[in-house]
């Protein structure tokens, strides 16, 4: 891996997603024989790096030279021919085929009509997934897997190719420490056999511990490349950051009062067991964990959607039935929900149908809808929220991304609620929204609202919480008071400890 | 004055029994100096024929002839037509209890002799003896329901059938699929199964191809109403020994010859009225303005069927 | 956390993506399928003038339409059930069986009235069942109104045989020829609940709230809209609707059989997406089933009167509703962002 | 071929419980029902059905639905009875050929139309169920194919072959084990259940989704022209105005029936044949029973709505999943 040419070189790559550009003019080399880490926050552009490089998107601007010819990459076959695999963050799988057909299909070289040998393929199924120690039945189908086989099972997959680079985005967010191990003792084979791979985590002593270069990235920009021993994790992180997480406002805790919302014992077989805390009015409880924790299924449980088979959820101290989202609302519950674009808005209509969604007795007392309120309404929220648009006509699609979560943010402050539950409320967001978010948060919780706030940004917790609640395979493990907090303890509560089957999904 | 102009409407598209009828006007109209043309629905649903007698009236058309797809359901749009002085004419069936909403019926043969006959046509080949089967069309049809009446009556009443037990009826629906379903659980049901008599076109053919595939067309003995061009196989090959039929021909002929006869003025449309139809002879209009084109079945098998083509 | 050599964000000096340019007003106006099956409609009278002298006569034509009108009836409400994102394939089925209902319990002796009070019933139980089986057992609507389609039918059939039922009274027959003015009182019904159903759908809170379900069925849910609640709602206007067409269509003929209105649903499918709405549910408008309703009347009659073959026809309407979805698509598609 | 048979088992079983118990409890009640000759009809029912029903099945594993084999079916049986009657100097073969490759015709402008512009296949087919029938009429000149015109060989492959099963019946089974063999051990077969298990994944995995789908749809429009044939072979004619005409609901009942999952994915052809025995096993015995063929329409949709609601319980593990709140 030394002064080679390179395997892959990228040149000038762009990405825009509806006019809303996601990365800007990377430049990247990547040497054959390499492990290269991808850094940065969330949403700063590395799996859309990723998922061009591995033909899944196009991009905008820029060409891409493998083994020093330019290459087209237009379609996930298309880097698979030329020897380019791609672990995706979130498992894909078909989980009507069994572990053993998901390892091999789609693969290059198959005929279309040639023969599938069920006896080879289960055999070679079991070899591979023996390589990674996961004792899986490889006929049984996807259905029904943990997130952490399914991820086993793609990266036995990008194992079973014999792909020139593999990447890998954020494999490990889900698994053991003793699975990580087995992971990495391939990930050195690999590099043995002088194959490429990605890899991204936002673990930075996995990184220390793998990775030859790293590459970080902030806002869609390349900040720089480095040797991994370089470069301290003070400096990565300031790199990654790019900014002082110390001048996120820092509010008090005096004014927390009463508890307004207490849940004992909420339980949703498969999803999470026994959740128990309290929220007092005035106060912002962070809420964190890896991925896949459970906590979103917590929020959607208190707020209805999916609510929880057992448990108790009181408000100002009486027990309540939240049965659907209806309920909860009734009751001054709020959720903004992580998944903007499926859970939130309504992309197609106005921004002010969007804005006045949730309080539909304010804008229509006697089922008409009265416009001119409706309108009012709208445009005072756009005005105290600083909502950027053309008009409140405009079909909210054609906002960004911060002007829709904030629009979002607007339609809940109308229904005026006295508890706030805030899923990853500023995900792929910019910094200047950013901020502004955070003082509004900081300002609803001084109002005397009560805030859940669900995050995967440490320092976004870290800066905003009084106290921090973590989960962790839809267990609560820890609740760490402001003082106490640090991005070491909310990992060491985070990190799954038992074994990897006890979060699993669908039940079968 | 301007030529008479009839429109005929058969129960739906693609149909070959209402060619040989379209055929009879169209060679009718070609001597008489009328102009003829015909539209069809695509499916012989009770109402798909209303929007066309609609169009028709609107058209201005004088003379309406029709073969019904419900009994009833076009009651009021031919109450508008003639109130129109459109002449509506029903051919091949007719609108028993709705006799009011219609000018004329046009039918093929005296109904009352259907029924008889065709006992007699199986009886002959069963020696009149034995379990017999009627496949019949729905269990609506009105002709079907004459005719299987009267075939009953007879059955009972005539001495020389004594012998022929009628052990049930199965209807077909005039579908191809539910005839043959329907008559392959005859055969199942009744192992002793002497004759079919499908006195429908559809059925009939059906029944003989049921009877062919299962082998046993020396058992089992299929007589019904059927055409030529549907029946020609089964009777070469000998599945089928003999099926009857009237001509549809005929009664095209014979509508466009009184459609005209009316309109013109030379044929009054009443009971006992008396005309003459080049190539049929004298006609007689009989109550409820029911015309009669043949008194008689044809009888069709080896001798005869390579003379016909419709 | 280390401190780090830069200021900190302030909102006003940060790059800010704005939001993109709305399209320009003419184009929301003018660029959407209500304008194009308006368009088809002044084409299609056009061409049926052409094609036959008789066709221009309004008489005539809404006389006509009184055949097709009791489908348009329905596909107003089957509009309203598409843009909620759902699809009832089981009207005309319904159709049938309830006005066989209503047959079979005037013959047993029940007072009209009473007769069309069970037909009602009827319509509200299967619109309850269809609803049942997609809000409770979660059933994609596709599927289940397929499978109920059948069954009604077959119950229908089941219930009258295939024996037609008639004999009722003359005050309750002949709807059609029935007249205020020129226009028969089955265009009257037409136009009327067209105008009620575009206020519903446009002015109150629950056709606001049928658009954002059919959006996002999702969004909706957590915006606290009970999608359940509405879409059974929906279900149940569409078998309560689907049984006056039924009656309609019995006063229309002086009789009942399980056949009729076979083969509707294409018809009402046909109308809605004439009419430009979205299969995918959430855009749509009771003004474009309207105007596609008409243009059905226009097509069908000016064909009919033309003396042009069904084959044609049956092509025709074949053609023009694969060419109208992928219309409607495209016009959604562009303005999609 | 283990993973395979482990996937589809219980719900095969299933079917084969209902198929055994509608056997046994129609026997009791007609004991002549349990016989060689009711056999023999059964197995004639079948094929017309059968054959149809795999290349609907195929269609369902890939998510889609196919409403226009009806038409097909008319529009294959009205241009191959054509030929032959046009044309009766020419083989048979030919007239097969004809049949299968017009249905295949149709069948691929179905699977054109739903990938190319992206419209779902059942409006799709619905708008070509209409339009492939109304070319139908215009192909035939609304003339029927009579009797007579349907050569002898061809009926004969209704009646009899040298084993004594009528041939139909043998190109029935033949078509539905190469349908197995094909959705079983060939790549393409698998990712047509990829396809359908998760559509979005499919493309990232690098299966061809387009070339899939429409050769899928054009397999259906084939196997419907072969039906066409087989419905000519039967029936000794064909009609345009009849032949086809609500056959798409029949094999969906069927298809739905075996166990085929109507989100795609899970299917099985073994499920199917069993579905098409059971559908074919009510149709013969309701006449035998002498139960009305009123009845016939009213107990399809019955048996559709059981075997999706049967389906939506197994996939949510159970009663309780299925009544279960939430969840969106
Ligand atoms: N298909 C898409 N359409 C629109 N925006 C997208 C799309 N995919 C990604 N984005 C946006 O692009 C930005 C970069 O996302 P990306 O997934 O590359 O981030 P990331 O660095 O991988 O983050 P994470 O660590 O959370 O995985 C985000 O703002 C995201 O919202
Ligand atoms: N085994 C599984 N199979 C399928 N889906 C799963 C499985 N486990 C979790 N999920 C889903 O993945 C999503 C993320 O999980 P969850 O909501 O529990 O985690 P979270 O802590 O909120 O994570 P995030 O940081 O993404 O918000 C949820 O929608 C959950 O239902
Ligand atoms: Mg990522
Ligand atoms: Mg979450």
């Amino acid at each position: 891996m030394t002064n080679a040419a390179p395997l892959v070189s990228a040149r000038g790559i762009s990405k825009s997603f509806g006019g809303v550009e996601v990365l800007r003019n990377v430049d990247l080399d990547l040497m054959p024989g390499e492990v290269h880490a991808l850094l940065g926050e969330n949403g700063a552009g590395k799996s859309t790096f990723a998922k061009i490089l591995a033909g899944v998107h196009r991009p905008t601007r820029g060409t891409i030279e493998l083994g020093g010819k330019p290459v087209e990459i237009g379609s996930p076959i298309g880097a698979q021919r030329l020897g380019i695999t791609l672990i995706h963050q979130e498992p894909i799988s078909f989980p009507d085929l069994s572990v053993a057909e998901n390892l091999v299909i789609g693969q290059v070289g198959a005929k279309p009509l040639g023969r599938v040998r069920w006896a080879e393929l289960a055999k070679e199924a079991r070899r591979l997934m023996g390589l990674l120690n996961v004792p899986i039945d490889v006929t049984v189908p996807m259905r029904g897997l943990s997130i952490a086989d399914q991820q086993m099972v793609e990266i036995a997959r990008a194992l079973a190719s014999d792909s020139r680079l593999i990447i890998m985005d954020e494999p490990t967010a889900a698994l053991t420490p003793k699975e990580v191990e087995t992971l990495f003792t391939i990930v050195r084979r690999l590099r043995e056999e002088g194959r490429t791979i990605i890899f991204i985590s936002h673990r930075l002593e996995e990184v220390r511990a793998i990775c030859d270069r790293v590459t970080i990235f902030r806002d869609g920009d390349k900040i720089e490349t480095a040797t991994t021993a370089s470069l301290s994790d003070a400096d990565i992180i300031r790199r990654m950051i790019g900014r002082p997480v110390a001048d996120y406002l820092h509010r008090g805790t005096s004014h927390v009062g009463e508890v307004a919302l207490s849940v004992r014992n909420l339980t949703l077989p498969g999803r999470f067991e026994n959740i128990s805390f309290d929220i007092r009015k005035g106060e912002i409880v962070g809420l964190g964990g890896l991925v896949g924790a459970g906590r979103t299924d917590v929020a959607r449980a208190v707020f209805g959607v999916a609510p929880a088979t057992s448990g108790v959820i009181e408000i100002d101290g009486k027990p309540v039935s939240i049965k659907e989202p209806t309920d909860a609302i009734g009751l001054g519950i709020a959720l903004v929900s992580e998944d903007r674009a499926i859970a939130g808005i309504f992309r197609s209509l106005p921004v002010e149908t969007n804005i006045t969604a949730a309080v539909p007795k304010r804008i229509a007392p006697r089922g008409i809808i009265r416009r001119a309120v409706e309108k009012v309404l709208a445009k005072q929220s756009v005005d105290k929220l600083s909502i950027r648009l053309a008009s409140v006509r405009q079909p909210i699609g054609e906002l960004s991304g911060g002007n829709q979560q904030k629009a979002i943010l607007a339609r809940w402050l109308l229904a005026e609620p006295d508890i706030l539950i805030l899923d990853e409320p500023t995900r792929g967001i910019d910094i200047g929204v950013k901020a502004e978010f955070y003082d509004m948060i900081g300002a609803l919780a001084a109002d005397g609202r009560a805030i859940l706030l669900i995050s995967s940004e440490l320092p976004e917790l870290l800066a905003l919480s009084d106290r921090i609640l973590v989960m962790s395979e839809g267990k609560l493990t820890a609740d760490i008071p402001r003082a106490e907090a640090s991005q070491e303890t909310i990992m060491h509560a985070a990190v799954p400890r038992s074994g990897r089957h006890t979060v699993s999904g669908a039940a079968a | 004055a301007d030529p008479v102009s009839i429109v005929y409407i058969p129960k739906n598209t693609g149909n070959p029994y209402f060619d040989s009828i379209i055929k009879g006007f169209e060679d009718g109209c070609k001597t008489l100096g009328c102009d003829f043309t015909t539209v069809a629905p695509a499916s012989a649903e009770a109402t798909s024929q209303i929007p066309f007698v609609t169009a028709q009236i609107q058209r201005g058309v004088n003379v309406v002839a029709i073969s019904p797809n419900s009994p009833d359901a076009l009651n009021q749009v031919f109450d508008r037509a003639r109130g129109k002085g459109t002449i509506i004419l029903s051919v091949n069936s007719d609108m028993p209890g709705n006799e009011a909403h219609r000018d004329a019926a046009i039918l093929p043969v005296d109904f009352t002799k259907t029924g008889p006959s065709q006992v007699e046509l199986l009886g002959k080949q069963i020696g009149y003896e034995g379990e017999i089967a009627i496949l019949s069309a729905t269990t609506d049809a009105p002709d079907q329901n004459v005719w299987i009446a009267a075939m009953k009556e007879t059955l009972e009443k005539d001495p020389k059938y004594a012998k022929m037990k009628l052990v049930t009826i199965a209807y077909g629906d005039d579908d191809p699929q539910k005839s043959t379903t329907e008559t392959e659980a005859l055969l199942a049901n009744y192992p002793n199964l002497k004759g079919i008599i499908s006195p429908t076109t559809v059925g009939v053919a059906a029944a003989a191809q049921v009877v062919e595939t299962a082998k046993k067309a020396d058992k089992v003995k299929v007589v019904g109403l059927g055409t030529p061009n549907q029946m020609r196989r089964f009777i070469e090959n000998g599945t089928v020994e003999a099926f009857q039929l009237w001509s549809p021909y005929n009664q095209g002929l014979l509508a466009a010859n009184f459609a005209v006869g009316v309109k013109n003025g030379s044929i009054k449309n009443e009971a006992g009225t008396v005309f003459e139809v080049p190539g049929l002879g004298k006609v007689t209009v009989e109550k409820d303005s029911v015309i009669k084109t043949q008194a008689d079945l044809t009888t069709f098998d080896k001798s005869n069927i390579a003379d016909f083509n419709f | 956390m280390t401190s780090v050599d830069k200021t900190p964000a302030a909102p006003g000096r940060v790059i800010v993506r704005e939001a993109a340019a709305p399209r320009p007003r003419w184009q929301v106006w003018l660029i959407r399928p209500e304008v194009v099956t308006l368009l088809l409609l002044v084409v299609a009278s056009v061409v049926a003038t052409r094609l036959s002298p008789f066709f221009a006569d309004l008489g005539f034509i809404l006389e006509s339409s009184t055949y097709y009108i009791e489908f348009a009836i329905v596909a107003l409400v089957l509009t309203i059930v598409i843009i909620s994102g759902e699809i009832d394939l089981s009207p005309a089925a319904q159709m049938a069986l309830s006005a066989c209902l209503f047959g079979t319990a005037f013959k047993a002796g029940a007072p009209i009235p009473v007769a069309i009070g069970v037909s009602l019933l009827s319509g509200l139980v299967m619109g309850l069942f269809n609803g049942a089986l997609v809000t409770i057992l979660r059933l994609p609507s596709i599927i289940v109104t397929i499978g109920t389609l059948i069954l009604y039918r077959g119950l229908a059939q089941v219930l009258a045989g295939d024996k037609s039922i008639s004999g009722f009274p003359g005050w309750f027959v002949g709807i059609d020829y029935r007249m205020v003015g020129i226009v028969p009182v089955p265009v009257l019904i037409f136009i009327a609940a067209s105008i009620l159903l575009g206020l519903f759908l446009g002015i109150t809170i629950y056709g606001r709230q049928i658009y954002q379900i059919g959006t996002s069925e999702i969004a909706a849910i957590h915006a606290g809209i009970r999608v359940r609640r509405i879409k059974m709602g929906l279900f149940i206007a569409s078998g309560l609707t689907s049984s006056i067409a039924g009656l309609m269509v019995a006063s229309r003929l002086g009789s009942v059989r399980y056949d009729l209105a076979s083969g509707g649903e294409l018809t009402m499918v046909l109308i809605v997406m004439l009419g430009g709405t979205y299969i995918f549910g959430g855009r749509g408008s009771i003004l474009g089933t309207f105007l596609a309703a008409w243009l059905l009347v226009i097509i069908a009659t000016g064909m009919t009167v033309a003396n042009i073959a069904i084959n044609a026809q049956l092509t025709v309407m074949g053609l023009l509703l694969i060419v109208s979805i992928i219309a409607t698509n495209a016009i959604y598609a562009r303005s999609q962002r | 071929m283990n993973a395979v048979a482990r996937l589809f088992r219980a719900r095969e079983a299933g079917i084969l419980v209902m198929l055994v118990l509608f056997v046994a409890v129609v026997s009791l009640i007609q004991p002549r029902f349990f016989s060689v000759e009711t056999l023999r009809i059964v197995l004639l029912a079948v094929p017309l059905i059968l054959v149809a029903a795999m290349g609907q099945m195929m269609v369902l594993v890939a998510r889609h639905v196919d409403l226009s084999i009806g038409s097909i079916l008319g529009f294959s049986a009205i241009a191959a009875g054509m030929i032959f009657r046009d044309h009766p100097e020419l083989p048979l073969a030919v007239g097969f050929a004809v049949g299968v490759l017009s249905g295949a015709a149709l069948g691929f402008v179905n699977g054109l139309v739903v990938t190319v512009f992206k419209l779902p296949s059942i409006i799709v087919t619905l708008g070509t169920l209409s339009l492939y029938r109304g070319l139908l009429f215009i192909l035939s000149g609304s003339k029927q194919i009579d009797p007579n015109d349907i050569p002898e060989p061809l009926i004969r492959m209704a009646q009899t072959s040298p084993i004594d099963i009528p041939w139909i019946v043998i190109i029935a089974f033949a078509v539905a084990f190469a349908t197995w063999l094909f959705l079983t051990y060939s790549q393409i077969g698998r990712q047509i259940y990829a396809i359908g298990s998760n559509p979005v994944a499919a493309p990232l995995r690098g299966i061809r989704v387009m070339p899939v789908t429409i050769l899928v749809f054009t397999l259906s429009g084939a196997l419907a022209g072969l039906a066409g044939l087989i419905y000519a072979a039967r029936f000794g004619y064909v009609n345009p105005g009849i032949t086809g005409v609500g056959f798409e609901f029949t094999v969906i009942a069927a298809v739905v029936i075996g166990g085929v999952s109507i989100n795609g994915g899970a299917g099985s052809v073994l499920g199917t044949v069993l579905g098409v025995l059971l559908l074919g096993s009510v149709q013969v015995a309701l006449p035998i029973l002498g139960v009305s063929g009123f009845w016939q329409n009213a107990i399809y949709g019955g048996i559709i709505l059981i075997a999706l609601v049967i389906d939506r319980t197994v996939r949510q593990g159970g009663l309780r999943g299925l009544l279960a709140r939430g969840g969106a």
